[in-house]
């Protein structure tokens, strides 16, 4: 479905990217692992548009998107959940996912997408006519989720949607993820929760210094101390002996 | 020797004024709130209005409110054409190249003002801008009372037009958080050429209320750029109500000055408020 | 010796040829309208040269300078009315510019970027409409917007006013050179490049950049007394009028914003314009705004910014410093 | 045993109602290097802002050499002695590689541009730039700008370093020479916060580690104690 293909990423002289391949496959739930600047954020932000590769390629349903515009990727069918929720925070609950309607095709759905955005997250509904600074920030996540799914996705990307949220609401968040993807929604998530991701997902791409590094199905992965080490370049057992 | 009762007419004067000054920052605040840009151009061109409705009134004989269909227009356009050529590409240099553009703009539209119409003082004049109206034993002109009446409507139309519409709401989005707007799916170089060209119609409008109250110049448009950025520093960028209690503080700043120490003084009085707030305060007085 | 020697470049040689042939002109009996022309642009050079220091080097967009010349002006114009010769109002009133700068220092550096633009714009208007009302010397007649006539200006030659000018656009471009190589110099610019880097490397921010508004506040306002004298008249609407921030951003933007070279081109093509565009006086803001974007569009760097990028202008500059290096070690 | 050279009591920020830091306490010895860590948004950076004084706590108190310095602003705090790196690193890109590190040479020592020049040639050493001193800092390879961040601080020559994830963004092959680097840095007797994600630079640099989480410090101690406890685990790893 979607093909990435070698790609280097700059931001601006700073190299974040570095020959980067990843492959989603139709339906599939996929994880993209890593720590802090490991180029999780900004291989989803160049899917997305808002960064460009400086080589290599990205192709969606047999299509080259490699220099398309943010506009134009949501308009075929991709769409991201920023990092830090990205909601807007002055308008109110029910504007901000209107506004996640914007694109062409997802016009005409809204209706229908919103009644689909209130049976995956009834809370939202009741909170509609609220501004959307004052909701908590797990219902905020809910909020930016629920507008990613307005705009009528085939891939929806998420950027680290457990950051700073209670095991309680990162569970919840996975429940709906899990319903979302059982319409149909084929779901590319960034994780720092290694253990989590791998648990929730059917395969996972492990990024570290943007590079890939280890890739997989969950089973594969499943080896933990392998991953420890992608994660921390280094195992616990590996610190002990080093001192 | 001032006694309360002698207040109440420029305390009237002074809000009703308020509205116009609200009217002439309107489009400064939107274009700042959305692209983060200070249009020094703005002046200038609430002024390119006020000749517009000139030109229609002498040349063609209509009433100055009914030139708006042929100002709101051309400055829709030149609006646009602003953003979509100019600024959008400056942004991109430095930061200091939209202000030196929008300076350059400033200066282009004061000479063409100059070379169509003369270095003369206009005036928009009709029969009924120069009548009054009374309220009680006071009397005031029904320019000041139209103004007012123009900056309520504009503003409810503006606020609802960004409430309601995808395109407002879209604007609305971008001016919040520009990345997750464009994730949306939204067209933010398409739509900053769309915010610019609506403060330009504020522009017009505005343009064609100060001259039906003011006469002015080709040189005018600083002064008003002046005004209307007092008004949004006093009421914060980007906020309708603020922008609308700002004017009306100016608005009263001038009468009130103008009552105690004589005309002459009120616009110095306005810029010493302007520079003492931007001291207290840089970031406006209502500001986020 | 040695040390003159080892600045002897091409440049600097043309540069000091130049200055030398300048300096004769008038005595040398060139005609009286190039010497005009000519104080033109010492006065421009010098006032571009301190806005280029603002804007290019230490990211200040200034929109006052007008008030600063204005307010040197004025102090010429009001002192000889209390009998202060002429040349000690062009020092006092560089000085008064100086603590005037230092006074709106505090409402304007806490502005940033646009807001400081727009801050200092209100600051020239304020003065205007200060210096229609208040008239402290003369009679009815004089002051307000009637403005002054600088008085004992009878017996002062044209050539002295023509070496002062030339003296303060040469000082202009010396205090640059040194501000440049200075420890200042290297704060402005890590300030421009990253304020925040810049503070967390010690660099106290307000104080430096406090400096070069001073520095430029007093320079400027030499500049503009010395132009009033040469008027010998001082009236509020055109002294703290746009148009004078107009002539001194194009001549900077024109010749190329952040170089050294840049003010003195830009400036020598200010002055070429107007007396070009003399013919059309009318027109000619609407010329230099469309000259002020596109330049700024096409060559943010002016044409300081294209002749860099030309090969050509390199190739010539490098051929001709080797052969001065070669013939220094003969 | 001795005054702490940094003491950090109680600190806490909020931003906006969304919880940065609460009430996070913690010592650094002169001479010695504490690690900082803890996953994505746990409030590490915010706390190296603050101690800089990037922005001022909500509540609690920054004591340096003994003296409270909560709220001094950031040329403040470099003038007694505490130089920071950032995680992303922050040039002045029109500058060459010799300016930028004179800048923090001369403005934070607050010498005359002679003094600063004069020992200059070591900081080049010290941080593998001596062939790029001319090269505009514009174009400089991620690891050179990384290096370049760390000279840069070091040019202060500084009492308390803070750095950012030195390490983050650096190959396999490019971590030794920061390693080296931070030894080096120990050696000099300089007392360093290091926020770190690579978990063999904090391991081998380090002599105390305090993790947090959330804005709240879970825990402290000697590294291999903390890399085996539960609720560091925990918190990178998930339940």
């Amino acid at each position: 479905m979607l093909k990435v293909r070698d790609i280097d990423v700059f931001h601006e002289t700073f190299q974040a990217l570095w020959n980067v391949s990843l492959d989603v496959r139709k339906g599939e739930m996929l994880a993209l692992i890593g720590a802090n600047t490991s180029g999780k954020s900004t291989l989803l932000d160049t899917i997305s548009g808002l960064l460009h590769p400086t080589k290599g390629s990205i192709e969606f349903e047999g299509k080259d998107i490699t220099k398309l515009d943010p506009y134009q990727i949501v308009e075929l069918g991709i769409t991201q959940v920023p990092e830090g929720r990205g909601i807007f925070p002055e308008m109110t609950a029910l504007d901000n996912l209107v506004i996640g309607s914007y694109s062409r095709q997802a016009r005409a759905k809204r209706e229908q997408n919103l009644k689909k955005v209130y049976e995956h997250f009834p809370i939202l509904e009741g909170r509609k006519k609220q501004t959307a600074k004052t909701l908590s920030g797990g219902e905020q996540q809910m909020l930016s989720i629920g507008r990613g799914l307005m705009a009528d996705p085939k891939l929806m990307l998420l950027d680290e949607m457990s950051l700073g949220l209670a095991p309680i609401i990162v569970n919840e968040l996975f429940k709906a993820l899990r319903e979302i993807r059982e319409t149909g929604i084929t779901i590319l998530f960034v994780e720092q929760n290694v253990r989590r991701s791998i648990q929730e997902a059917d395969r996972a791409y492990i990024l570290e210094n943007g590079r890939v590094t280890l890739s997989g199905t969950s089973a594969e992965l499943c080896e933990e101390e392998q991953v420890k080490k992608a994660y921390f370049g280094i195992t616990t057992a590996e610190i002990c002996e080093e001192k | 020797m001032t006694d309360v009762g002698t207040l109440v007419s420029p305390i009237i004067m002074g809000i009703l004024l308020g509205g116009l000054y609200a009217l002439i920052a309107l489009g400064l605040s939107m274009v700042f709130g959305v692209m983060r840009l200070i249009n020094l151009a703005h002046g200038d061109l609430v002024i390119l209005g006020s000749y517009i409705a000139f030109a229609c009134m002498t040349y063609l004989g209509m009433d100055p409110i009914l030139s708006l269909v042929i100002a709101i227009p051309v400055l829709f356009g030149i609006g646009f054409f602003i953003q979509q050529f100019l600024m959008s590409r400056a942004f991109a240099i430095s930061a200091e190249a939209p202000l030196i553009i929008a300076f350059g703009i400033a200066l282009i539209i004061q000479n063409t003002n100059q070379i169509m119409w003369t270095p003369l003082s206009r005036g928009l004049t009709t029969a009924y801008s120069l009548s009054s109206f009374h309220l009680g034993s006071y009397q005031f002109p029904l320019s000041y009372l139209l103004n007012f009446i123009a900056a309520v409507v504009v503003m409810l139309a503006l606020r609802e037009f960004l409430r309601r519409t995808y395109l407002g709401k879209a604007i609305t989005a971008a001016s919040q958080d520009r990345r997750a707007a464009q994730l949306m799916g939204i067209n933010t170089k398409m739509i900053y050429g769309f915010a610019f060209a609506i403060a330009m119609i504020c522009a017009a409008i505005a343009g064609i209320f100060l001259g039906m109250t003011f006469p002015f110049t080709p040189t005018s448009g600083i002064q008003f750029l002046i005004i209307a950025f007092g008004v949004v520093i006093i009421g914060g960028l980007g906020s309708i109500f603020g922008t609308f209690l700002g004017g009306i503080i100016l608005g009263l700043v001038q009468t009130l000055t103008g009552f105690f120490f004589g005309p002459a003084t009120q616009m110095l009085f306005i810029y010493v408020i302007v520079l003492v707030i931007l001291a207290i305060r840089p970031k406006g007085l209502l500001g986020r | 010796m040695k040390f003159l020697v080892s600045r002897l470049t091409i440049g600097n040689v043309i540069v000091g040829a130049i200055v030398i042939i300048l300096v004769v002109l008038p005595v040398a009996g060139g005609p009286r309208e190039w010497l005009l022309y000519l104080l033109l642009f010492f006065i421009y050079l010098a006032m571009a040269n301190m806005w280029n220091l603002l804007a290019g080097y230490s990211g200040l967009i200034s929109l006052c300078q007008p008030a600063f010349l204005g307010i040197a002006g004025y102090a010429v114009a009001m002192g000889t009315w209390v009998s202060i010769p002429w040349w000690l109002g062009i020092i006092g009133g560089a000085i008064i510019a100086g603590i005037f700068a230092i006074l709106i220092a505090f409402p304007v550096f806490r502005l940033s970027g646009i807001y400081f633009a727009i801050g200092t714009l209100v600051v020239p208007e304020a003065l205007r409409l200060l210096f229609f009302l208040w008239k402290p010397v003369g009679g009815e007649l004089q002051g307000g917007g009637a403005g002054y006539i600088i008085k004992g200006l009878a017996d002062v030659q044209m050539s002295t006013i023509y070496w002062t000018a030339l003296g303060i656009a040469v000082a202009s471009a010396v205090i640059m050179r040194i501000i440049l190589n200075s420890r200042l110099g290297l704060g402005l610019a890590a300030i421009r490049d990253n304020e925040r880097a810049a503070a967390s490397c010690g660099v106290n921010t307000f104080r430096i950049k406090l400096y070069p508004f001073l520095i430029s506040a007093v320079i400027t306002g030499l500049a503009g007394a010395v132009f009033y004298v040469y008027q010998g008249y001082i009236e509020p609407s055109s002294t703290f009028n746009v148009k004078w921030t107009m002539i001194i951003l194009l001549a900077t933007v024109i010749g190329g914003l952040r170089t050294e070279g840049g003010p003195i081109i830009g400036t020598i093509i200010v002055v070429f314009l107007y007396f070009l565009l003399a013919r059309y006086a009318g027109y000619s803001l609407l010329i230099q705004g469309v000259i002020l974007i596109a330049i700024m569009l096409l060559s943010p760097q002016g044409i300081v910014g294209i002749m860099r990028n030309t090969r050509f202008y390199r190739a010539i500059f490098q051929l001709a410093n080797r052969r001065l290096a070669n013939a220094k070690t003969e | 045993m001795n005054e702490p050279i940094l003491s950090i009591d109680g600190i806490t920020k909020h931003f906006g109602g969304i919880v940065a830091l609460e009430d996070v306490s913690f010592d650094v010895q002169r001479g010695e290097i504490v690690g900082l860590m803890g996953p994505n948004g746990a409030g590490k950076t915010t706390l190296l802002n603050i101690i800089a004084g990037e922005y001022p706590p909500d509540s609690g108190k920054i004591k340096f050499k003994g003296r409270d310095i909560t709220g001094y602003p950031s040329h403040k705090t470099c003038h007694l002695g505490i130089a920071r790196t950032y995680q992303i690193p922050q040039p002045f890109v029109t500058l060459s590689v010799r300016d930028n590190l004179l800048v923090s040479a001369i403005f934070g020592r607050q010498v005359s541009k002679a003094a600063a020049e004069l020992e200059h040639d070591r900081i080049f050493d010290l941080a593998d730039l001596s062939e790029k001193k001319d090269t505009l800092t514009g174009e400089l390879t991620s690891l050179a700008l990384k290096k370049l961040e760390l000279a840069r601080a070091l040019a202060r020559d500084p009492e308390l370093l803070l750095l950012d994830e030195v390490a983050a963004g650096l190959t396999e092959p490019e971590m030794p020479r920061i390693l080296a680097t931070i030894k080096e840095i120990r050696n000099m007797g300089k007392s360093v916060v290091l926020v770190e994600h690579v978990m063999k630079v904090m391991v081998n640099a380090v002599d105390r580690i305090v993790v947090i989480d959330k804005g709240m410090k879970i825990c402290e101690g000697k590294p291999e104690a903390v890399m085996n406890d539960c609720k560091v685990i925990e918190a990178y790893f998930g339940a």
